[in-house]
């Protein structure tokens, strides 16, 4: 049930498969929902070269280990994943993955979405954008740069 | 009492310091401390306020030895 | 976009991965979500040793293609995939992994969900167990022996 | 008109066969089709019906050269 921060490119296919191996039986769970956000490279009207994930540490860690623990007692989860980058991120690279295992499809696909829409909303992070035309940090009202 | 105070993000940057800490000699909530910790700038409508690492409300009082933290909306993900 | 019936074992992370690095384009899509269903070891009452997954060939690969088309035209997709099992399957493998990108999270999730509802309900597969009691086929009121 | 009739999984071992070919004369729709097909089994309730691949209600007519399939709720996924 761990919640990872990371500050370098992770491959978030690989991480899955090894979370599986190392922390759930074969044959008991029937369902895997995953989530990856990646970083795109485009954003209302300007090319971003890359992006700046700015974060707040303890109460990040703090908030993500809450959340997968809200997340295993809302759903009949098996287990579930959060993977979150911060510091410096391109486009292409997967910046969070949420993953969750359960008996049937409903909680796994409920619970995935939940994870993801609580750290998206409630999650320290802060997005600075490096475009052609200077930094920016990203708003909430506007369309994120990934998602 | 000490508080450390933290500022992220755009709220960082307006107010131009990171990290601070206060001494109070009387009971005082986030809002007060925000005021001081930003030499009276106005706080944002929408700014976000914790108190170790848990949200609170603006009117929450602090205590001794609390880490106050201010940022703006969050945009992980 | 391709609907891909299989009657051998296969890893949905790895197909996850060609898949992506073949058909999309890296940069453009920000949000990628997955559903594996895997078989489970025990649905009911009995253990099961193994599955056999029943199709109807023609009409099963025609109604997942279809049912891919159908997700494209509904949600504001990159591109979406399906990979289904069928024959004998054994507990821990893989069944059917549904996947979709987009730009933004919303399409992504609902067409996973989406396309895995679908399935669930009208593509023609039907499931027969082997227990330690003999075999049965896996009825819809039942709990499905994975999802 | 020659017709081409299917039955999958547990309905394909209640009829007793897996295909067979019929042929009319006269216009003829899906559920006299399975009740000559199966002879004279009675269809249950839940049984679902296609033609050339699409799902079709037991009332539709065939036409020469169709595949007609017939087979229970289905359960993959």
């Amino acid at each position: 049930m761990p919640a990872i921060l990371l500050d370098k490119p992770f491959n978030p296919w690989d991480e899955i498969q090894a979370f599986q191996q190392d922390q759930l039986q074969s044959g008991h769970y029937g369902a895997t929902t995953s989530f990856v956000g990646t970083m795109r490279d485009f954003n209302i009207d300007d090319s971003v070269s890359h992006m700046t994930l700015e974060h707040y540490p303890a109460m990040t860690q703090h908030f993500l280990d809450k959340l997968c623990l809200q997340c295993n007692e809302r759903y009949a989860l098996d287990d579930c994943l959060i993977i979150h980058r911060f510091g410096d991120i391109r486009p292409g690279e997967p910046i969070v993955l949420t993953a969750a295992w359960s008996a049937h499809r409903a909680p796994s696909f409920d619970a995935c979405r939940f994870l993801m829409e609580e750290l998206k909303s409630h999650a320290p992070f802060w997005k600075k954008e490096i475009t052609e035309n200077g930094e920016r940090w990203v708003h909430n009202d506007q369309k994120s740069d990934e998602q | 009492m000490s508080i450390t105070v933290q500022f992220f993000a755009s709220l960082r940057e307006q107010v131009g310091k990171q990290q601070t800490t206060l001494d109070y000699e009387s009971p005082t909530n986030v809002l007060t401390v925000w005021s001081r910790a930003s030499d009276g700038t106005t706080m944002p409508d929408n700014t976000l306020c914790a108190i170790n690492m848990e949200y609170v409300k603006p009117d929450t009082m602090v205590a001794d030895g609390d880490e106050v933290a201010f940022f703006p909306p969050v945009t992980g993900g």
